[in-house]
């Protein structure tokens, strides 16, 4: 791995003037430590995908291009214009006004102009002036017009890889051209090519084979959960035991694998089963759809539908009656905005209900899919919870609101809601980082891979200086997210920039506050840690880890 | 000519840089056909027969004067300005807005701070007439936030009713209630209008002008033609006027002197 | 930031529709005016100036109030006024707004407004008054709002914001000392006509704007989660208490000379307000209540008890408001037009639509002060965090 | 001295010129004054046409609306009902908002990173303001110059002068509309010029607009209030424009008028090419005009066709062993 | 989605609006004014300038005669031709153009121009 600044050095680098040339005349840097890995050939193969037919490194000089490549790319091109009324219209109204340009996380961390959203749209839109507009093909560069050539293939790869899909952008735009539409049909053309990353596509292809992005199998799913509910009876002495690809169960139960992998989801994920015993919810955790997230989103909209498919496929094999869906970004934008119309209808599902409350979640009455914050808000508001929010007094928190929750699908009171009823210090960071303002965690769309670390934290760094900012004004120990990305990807950038500050799902301050019915006097947090008796308000820095 | 055409160039000029070279090359031509003359009109005169002074003044002999000739004069000043009769038109709560050029009023009301415990006898029941001073130093053009209300250099103090904004500055100004102010439009209440004089709009201040329009043409002031010799108009700078040698021969006051604006309308008692 | 302006609960929305229906009742009236003329006023000839005039010059005042906020804060560090700063300078905004509106609609031509400026006259008070009003404006809107979004962002002002603020100081004094040679370079209008004119108005700013200020802080703190301190209310109520004192001093002063010197031109004017002369007396009451308010504003804010308590100060800062209100805001102009030049006596009482249009004025002012503190208080909650 | 603005410039200019020289000096009034304005008619209409028409003949796939605010969820939470629409008419509300007062760029923001470290995100309206002034300056422009093409002049027209004639400067009196919109395409211009970050972006494509439309405005004021014009002429034949009688012969109008209508021409025809288009486009962007009921209600997408799944009976098959070892239900032992 | 049909119709409201000119004068051009000019008029073949430059410059001429009218007090003008006149709206212009009507408005409205002359001067057929 290539070494990264220390954060005081890169900070300041982000502040460097634009450069003297134009864009078009910069090549892409593709030296190592600025590209992610390409993908293997066998994940390619799997998913049946374009290969480019052997291994290669985006610092090749020469690319693996097929023969055909710029017809492949141009008629490709060309469905999407047809397929997209988005793509088209974006490639031809925006008037280049300048408000996107520093709204783009990766521009404030790098400075590098074809960061901003308009020039990274450009990249394409020059093509599609050259190949599609009478403007172009008559006065080419004058128009903005450009020909296709392996260089830009090179700078496409660089940039649509530098973007995190997070639509900060499109709130902005006078016209809401939304950059994320335009990296996904990149993204789709560079597919068509061969042209792909390893972080992206492996997940993909486990995802495909065993149902989750790890490539965990179905045995090993259900070891794991035995074990964090090992967990669960250590510190509150009782006893869960979670059903499996149970038919007839009322509910199933989706939610990221990173839930269920890694540190901090795992907690999060004790918080899920905390909860649903806690209710007495008649539920099941599936290990065909043993993932929400959905990698297919940062690569095409045929590779969104394949892997989707398996919740609905598993939701009538179960019997159920709705899904409820875990803390979880991008699933989320694929269940609210993509699931209905692609893998819809599912009729053979019911409008959801709470079992517990009565609600009825009218919002998600097409496509049976609630989300988990929806959900406990509910439970919380009709008070069928007993919560002692003191427990959670150690703990300073914030509030990361993911990109594709706030500005996806506009989920952004419920979690608030849960957080203040189950922790005592709520802290609210800058309203221009928050809410559909919110900054990306900088390793979204496929992008939390180790090589590009420095990017990684550049890109990050709006959202670390907003948590840094209450970290020293009041004190801020915990982040909490709602997304799976968020909890892999803040815990090393909050690291780097913000090394007091600790990460959580919602749901596992939710089980830290839960008062089970004959649960052991609770000595320590779902993580081992002592509680604290005496509360940190106003103790700077302290952080609960 | 000089003055606007100037004023033009440099309006010209401005806007030729604004506007960016699109309007440039038309820019040129229209310079140059401005200084080429093709812009006719070549200059601006005084009328040869206007009647010329350095500083106009005027004295009342209000021995002469009776209540007639005093309406007289009014009735023949404010039919050649168009002035409007609100009272007439509409009622007497309409005194409020009242416009008036010139007016007969007490001796107490135009002297006021001359009060006599002992007044010569008949004093309270002279008629004098009162009317804007045209001051030498005249507060009025001072106040006036547009130069609307100017002092021409025969010593006039003029309003320009296409420039006045009508925030009745110079009325708080002025010392002498000289001034009126259109509080509504006054045509309807303007009896036999005069073609020749324009009617004002509602919103301006207006007052007496000493019959400029008048002087221009070589005639006299409508009062004093009207005031069967009490009124006297003349140059105050010229000591061979007929109204210097009036004032040399007779005991003058004017009206509030201590305010040092010097007014152009002399009494005699 | 104006967001926030535009993010409310139903009560603000309530308020501000109410509002803007009070403009809009103005407006119409407005639209009479301009339709008929200022004969829908109750000026006349004699009286050519009235309540627009009157509330102009009050509103000076309100606006000119700020700068007891800002004096102790930028030139001596007083460090608690630095949470309310910006509140006095958005006042200010409001009420030179509403300044502006106020001499607009008291244009016989408001069409040709632009002449001011077509056609400068140094010589012309009102035209350095519309210069110091601008200029006064600009400066509130761009400190203000620098200093707001330095706040809210956590950083320090820009460098060239203090400058500004420094210069603002001065501004502030200009304003209302300008205003006051609008009417005490007049001759002939003796009520007016005396130095110390604008040391009195401005005694009456420094007493009205605080004031007015000290009821706007209770009010934030009542309705919202921006807690004003006691220490930044009860330094106002100070200042408030000695400004009052000032300012009725300075009456005293030319009630003596008045007096004492027996001018009847001097007298007269002081005799109309206050006894009525020749049998008119229209506003004998209202200025005898003037009196009355002051006098007992300023004993309740002297009583250390009685201004400590908060309803108290309240209302003794409503007493000062009115008085002040009256002094200037009612009784200033008629008194200096009464009696005329020729001394005659024409009685002033504003009509229907003059009134309609004043409250019409005063709503769009509240608008818009209504909208710079929900900005204002948006960030101090953002701020807190919550 | 930027090659990109220069260049535009100067075609704007030559553009100008030609039209100036070809009617003072060939005498070409009737091309001018007749043909060219006919053919950016033509080419405006059936350019703009085509471009639209283009646009709703590609696919509405998926409901992407960009959600601004809190989402129709459970009823006690508020929801954002214009920022984030679920019903029609709050789409329209936002669409309102969007088209007629630039909602998004209301927005805007200034990002800086601050000595301290900080960076701080300052709230900017110039782009907003520039934008709002230029656009409906635009508008009242054109609304005026309606009474260049109708007899008689309809009332709204005469009443839109009234008020934009308010302030009676100079004579003919100024119209404020008009001289704003000068001022507003210049600061816009300034903007694309001073501000390193769009300069960086701009290219002749945003120039050449602004420009032009700078010239269209700096012509007819010139030829307003400076070098005026026989407005009844020019009216005699923009009138014949209009109702396809068109007037030739017109001596006297001055050559000015020409290139002010040759730019205007110019500007219809360029439309349909150019990023102008976002007059139209603008409600047609699917981030904005979709409610965000996406799982409320079904969004048909026309394309959805069948892809490759890994199904449930494929995957038992992967991996039956392992589950039954595991304790897990399996569909065939 | 389906919304061509919205889409069309919301082009055609827009080329409505834009043609609004061809269908709201039927395609008829109206004939342009023709000022009448008086008895008076005709005989003096020629106004203070010439005809051209009266029809596009007689206001800034007027507001240049009333400037100096007033504020200068200067109330002759000597023309281009050399010949002089009396600096006088009532006087020179009305006195010749004693025909508002048939005059004056018809290219103002034509034009549609609404000055502001005649809310202060009298015009001809009002002198009675």
């Amino acid at each position: 791995m290539v070494d990264i600044p220390k954060p005081e050095e890169l900070i300041k680098k982000t502040d460097t003037p634009l450069p003297s040339k134009r864009w078009e005349n910069i090549p892409a840097d593709l030296s190592p430590g600025k590209f992610c890995y390409p993908t293997k050939q066998k994940s390619l193969e799997y998913l049946d995908l374009p290969t480019p037919g052997r291994e290669w490194s985006p610092a090749d000089e020469e690319w693996p291009l097929p023969e055909n490549w710029q017809e492949i790319i141009h008629e490709g091109f060309k469905e999407r214009l047809e397929k997209y009324r988005s793509l088209k219209v974006f490639m031809d109204i925006c008037v280049r006004c300048g408000a996107c340009a520093d709204k783009c996380h990766f521009f404030i961390g790098t400075g590098d102009p074809k960061n901003m959203p308009v020039v990274r749209a450009e990249l394409l839109r020059s093509i599609y002036r050259n190949d599609f507009t009478t403007a172009g093909k008559i006065l080419g560069k004058i128009a903005g017009a450009r020909k296709l050539t392996p260089a830009v293939i090179k700078e496409w790869f660089s940039y649509f890889y530098q973007c995190t899909e997070c639509r900060r952008c499109s709130v902005f735009c006078p016209y809401g051209i939304d950059t994320a539409e335009i990296t996904m049909m990149a993204r789709e053309l560079l597919t068509l090519v061969g042209l792909n990353i390893n972080w992206i596509l492996e997940p993909a292809a486990n995802c495909f084979r065993t149902g989750n992005h790890l490539g965990i199998q179905p045995h090993a799913f259900k070891e794991m959960i035995d074990f964090y509910c090992d967990d669960i009876e250590e510190v509150t002495g009782i006893r869960i035991d979670p059903s499996f690809n149970r038919k007839g169960a009322e509910i199933l139960f989706i939610t990221p694998s990173g839930d269920y992998f890694a540190d901090p989801g795992i907690y999060t994920m004790m918080g899920y089963l905390l909860l649903f015993e806690h209710i007495g919810l008649d539920y099941t955790l599936s290990t065909y759809a043993s993932e929400g997230g959905n990698f297919g989103l940062f690569t095409s909209a045929d590779m969104v539908k394949r892997l989707n498919a398996k919740m609905y496929i598993e939701a009538k094999r179960l019997g159920v009656k709705w899904i409820l869906g875990g803390e979880c970004g991008h699933m989320w934008r694929v269940i609210h905005q993509y699931m209905d119309t692609l893998n819809g209808p599912a009729d053979f599902l019911e409008a959801p209900v709470s079992p517990i409350t009565g609600t009825k979640f009218e919002n998600a009455a097409s496509t049976k899919m609630v989300h988990i914050m929806e959900f406990t808000a509910d439970l919380i508001k009709h008070d069928k919870l007993k919560i002692d929010p003191s427990r959670n007094d150690n703990k300073v928190v914030t509030f990361h609101d993911g990109c594709n929750p706030s500005r996806g699908m506009g989920l952004l009171e419920e979690p608030r809601y849960v957080i203040k009823n189950v922790c005592n210090n709520f802290y609210e960071m800058p309203e221009n980082t928050i809410r559909e303002q919110t900054f990306c965690c900088g390793s979204g769309a496929g992008l939390n891979t180790e090589e590009i670390m420095e990017l990684r934290m550049r890109g990050g760094l709006p959202r670390a200086n907003a948590v840094k900012y209450v970290h020293d004004k009041f004190g801020v120990n915990l982040l909490a997210c709602i997304c799976a990305i968020d909890r892999a990807s803040l815990p090393p950038l909050m690291n780097y920039w913000v090394p007091d500050v600790g990460v959580t799902g919602v749901h596992e301050l939710v089980g830290n506050a839960l008062v089970m019915d004959g649960e052991i006097e609770r000595t320590s947090d779902l993580r081992f840690e002592p509680l604290n008796d005496e509360t940190p308000e106003g103790n700077k820095g302290e952080a609960d880890e | 000519m000089k003055k606007s055409r100037r004023e033009f160039l440099k309006v010209a000029g401005i806007t030729i840089l604004g506007a960016g070279a699109g309007s440039l090359i038309n820019g040129v031509s229209v310079l140059s056909a401005a200084e080429s003359g093709r812009k006719p009109g070549l200059d601006f005169f005084k009328n040869s027969d206007a009647l010329k002074a350095k500083r106009w003044g005027m004295a009342v002999d209000t021995r002469k004067l009776s209540d007639e000739i005093c309406e007289k004069m009014q009735v023949s000043c404010h039919q050649l300005h168009n002035v409007p009769d609100f009272i007439k038109k509409f009622g007497k709560q309409e005194k409020r807005h009242e416009i008036k050029w010139i007016w007969e009023t007490g001796f107490e009301h135009a002297f006021t701070g001359r009060e006599n415990e002992f007044p010569r006898e008949n004093l309270e029941d002279l008629p004098v007439v009162v009317t804007c001073n045209h001051c030498e130093k005249p507060p009025c053009v001072r106040a006036c936030p547009t130069q609307a209300t100017f002092k021409r250099e025969d010593g006039i103090v003029m309003m320009d009713f296409h420039r006045c904004i009508g925030c009745r500055f110079c009325m708080a100004a002025c010392p002498f209630g000289s001034r009126s102010f259109n509080f509504r439009d006054p045509r309807p209440a303007i009896y036999d209008r005069n073609p020749d004089f324009p009617t004002r709009t509602k919103g301006v201040v207006e007052k007496c002008n000493f019959c400029a329009e008048r002087l221009a043409v070589g005639k006299l002031p409508a009062c004093v033609e009207a005031s069967e010799g009490a009124l006297v108009f003349g140059d105050l700078e010229d000591p061979e006027s007929d109204i210097r040698k009036l004032l040399a021969e007779n005991y003058t006051i004017r009206r509030k002197p201590e305010l040092g604006t010097n007014p152009s309308v002399f009494y005699i008692i | 930031m104006l967001e926030k302006a535009i993010k409310g609960s139903k009560t603000y929305w309530l308020w501000v529709l109410a509002l803007l229906a009070v403009i809009a009742v103005g407006f119409m009236f407005y639209m009479r005016q301009l339709d008929f003329g200022l004969g829908i006023t109750g000026m006349s000839r004699d009286v050519s100036w009235g309540f627009y005039i009157d509330q102009f010059t009050f509103l000076v005042g309100v606006a000119a109030g700020g700068v007891m906020v800002a004096i102790p804060h930028y030139l001596h560090d007083y460090k608690a006024f630095g949470k309310i700063t910006v509140l006095a300078e958005f006042l200010a905004v409001s009420a030179v707004m509403m300044c502006m509106f106020f001499i607009v609609v008291d244009l016989g031509q408001p069409m040709r407004l632009l002449n001011v400026l077509l056609h400068p006259t140094p010589h012309s008070m009102l035209f350095w008054d519309m210069i110091v009003l601008s200029g006064y404006l600009f400066l509130n809107i761009v400190i203000g709002w620098n200093v707001l979004d330095a706040e809210r962002n956590s950083v320090p002002p820009p460098q060239w914001v203090k400058p500004l603020i420094y210069l603002s100081i001065p501004w502030a004094i200009s304003i209302h000392t300008v205003t006051a040679f609008l009417y005490c370079g007049l001759p002939g209008r003796t009520a007016w006509l005396t130095a110390i004119l604008a040391p009195k108005f401005l005694a009456g700013a420094f007493a009205a704007g605080p004031a007015f200020l000290i009821l706007l802080c209770l009010v934030v703190r009542k309705f919202t989660n921006f807690k004003i301190g006691q220490a930044q209310i009860q330094a106002l109520a100070k200042i408030v208490c000695y400004a009052a004192i000032t300012d009725l001093f300075f009456f005293l002063c030319e009630v003596f000379v008045a007096i004492y010197s027996q001018i009847p031109e001097h007298l007269e004017h002081l005799e109309y307000l206050f006894f009525g002369l020749h049998g008119h007396g229209a506003l004998v009451p209202f200025m005898w209540l003037s009196i009355l308010l002051i006098v007992s504003g300023i004993l309740l804010l002297l009583i250390p008890s009685a201004r400590e308590n908060e309803s108290v100060l309240a209302v003794a800062c409503v007493a000062v408001f009115m008085g002040i209100w009256l002094d200037k805001g009612l009784g200033m102009i008629a008194g200096g037009f009464i009696p005329n030049p020729l001394n005659e006596i024409t009685e002033y009482v504003p009509t229907m639509p003059e009134v309609m249009i004043t409250i019409g004025i005063y709503a769009s002012g509240l608008l818009i002060l209504t909208i710079l503190y929900k900005v204002v208080i948006g960030v101090k909650e953002e701020l807190a965090g919550t | 001295m930027n090659a990109d603005y220069l260049s535009s410039l100067i075609a704007v200019v030559v553009l100008g010129l030609i039209a100036y020289a070809g009617v003072a000096m060939a005498g070409l009034n009737g091309f001018f004054g007749v043909f060219v304005p006919y053919l950016a008619l033509v080419l405006f209409v059936i350019g703009f046409t085509r471009r639209v028409l283009g646009w709703a003949g590609s696919a509405v796939p998926f409901r992407i609306p960009t959600t601004c605010g809190q989402e129709k969820s459970l009823p006690w939470i508020k929801q954002a009902k214009i920022d984030n629409p679920s019903t029609k008419t709050g789409v329209v509300l936002r669409m309102f908002f969007e088209v007629l007062l630039f909602r998004s760029l209301f927005r805007n923001t200034r990002a800086t990173l601050n000595e301290n470290g900080r960076l701080s995100y300052k709230w900017v309206l110039w782009l907003w303001a520039f934008a709002l002034m230029f656009h409906y300056c635009f508008l009242l422009v054109v609304l005026r110059h309606l009474r260049f093409f109708t007899e008689p002049v309809p009332g709204f027209v005469k009443m839109l002068e009234g008020v934009d004639g308010m302030l009676q400067i100079g004579l003919p009196v100024m119209r404020i509309s008009g001289v704003l919109l000068l001022v507003a395409a210049t600061l816009l211009l300034l903007r694309r010029i001073l501000l390193p970050k769009v300069r960086y972006i701009s290219r002749p494509a945003d120039y050449f607009p602004l420009f032009l439309i700078i010239g269209i405005a700096g012509t007819g004021i010139f030829m307003r209030y400076f070098t005026k014009v026989d407005v009844v002429k020019i009216k005699e034949l923009t009138m014949g424009l209009a109702t396809f009688h068109p007037a030739m012969v017109q001596d006297g109008i001055g050559a000015l008028f020409y290139s002010h209508l040759f730019l205007v021409s110019i500007l219809l025809a360029y439309i349909p090419n150019s990023k102008l288009m976002h007059m139209g486009g603008v409600f047609l962007s699917p981030t904005r005009n979709l409610a965000n009921n996406s799982r409320a209600v079904r969004h048909i997408n026309p394309w959805n066709h069948p892809v490759k799944v890994h199904t449930y009976e494929e995957y038992e098959d992967d991996f039956r062993e392992k589950m039954i070892e595991a304790g897990l239900p399996v569909e065939k032992e | 989605m389906n919304d061509k049909g919205m889409i069309i119709a919301g082009l055609i409201i827009f080329f409505t609006i834009f043609t609004f000119p061809i269908w709201y004068n039927h395609g008829a051009a109206a004939p342009p004014p023709e000022p009448e000019l008086s008895q008076k008029a005709k005989a003096a073949k020629t106004c203070v300038e010439d005809t051209a430059y009266m029809r596009t410059e007689h206001m800034h001429l007027l507001n240049q005669w009333r400037n100096t009218a007033v504020r200068d007090g200067l109330r002759e003008y000597t023309g281009k031709d050399g010949k002089t006149y009396e600096v006088s709206l009532s006087n020179t212009c009305l006195d010749c153009h004693s025909n508002k009507e048939q005059f004056c408005d018809r290219c103002h409205n034509y034009a549609s121009v609404t000055p502001y002359c005649w809310d202060c001067h009298t015009y001809p057929k009002e002198k009675m």
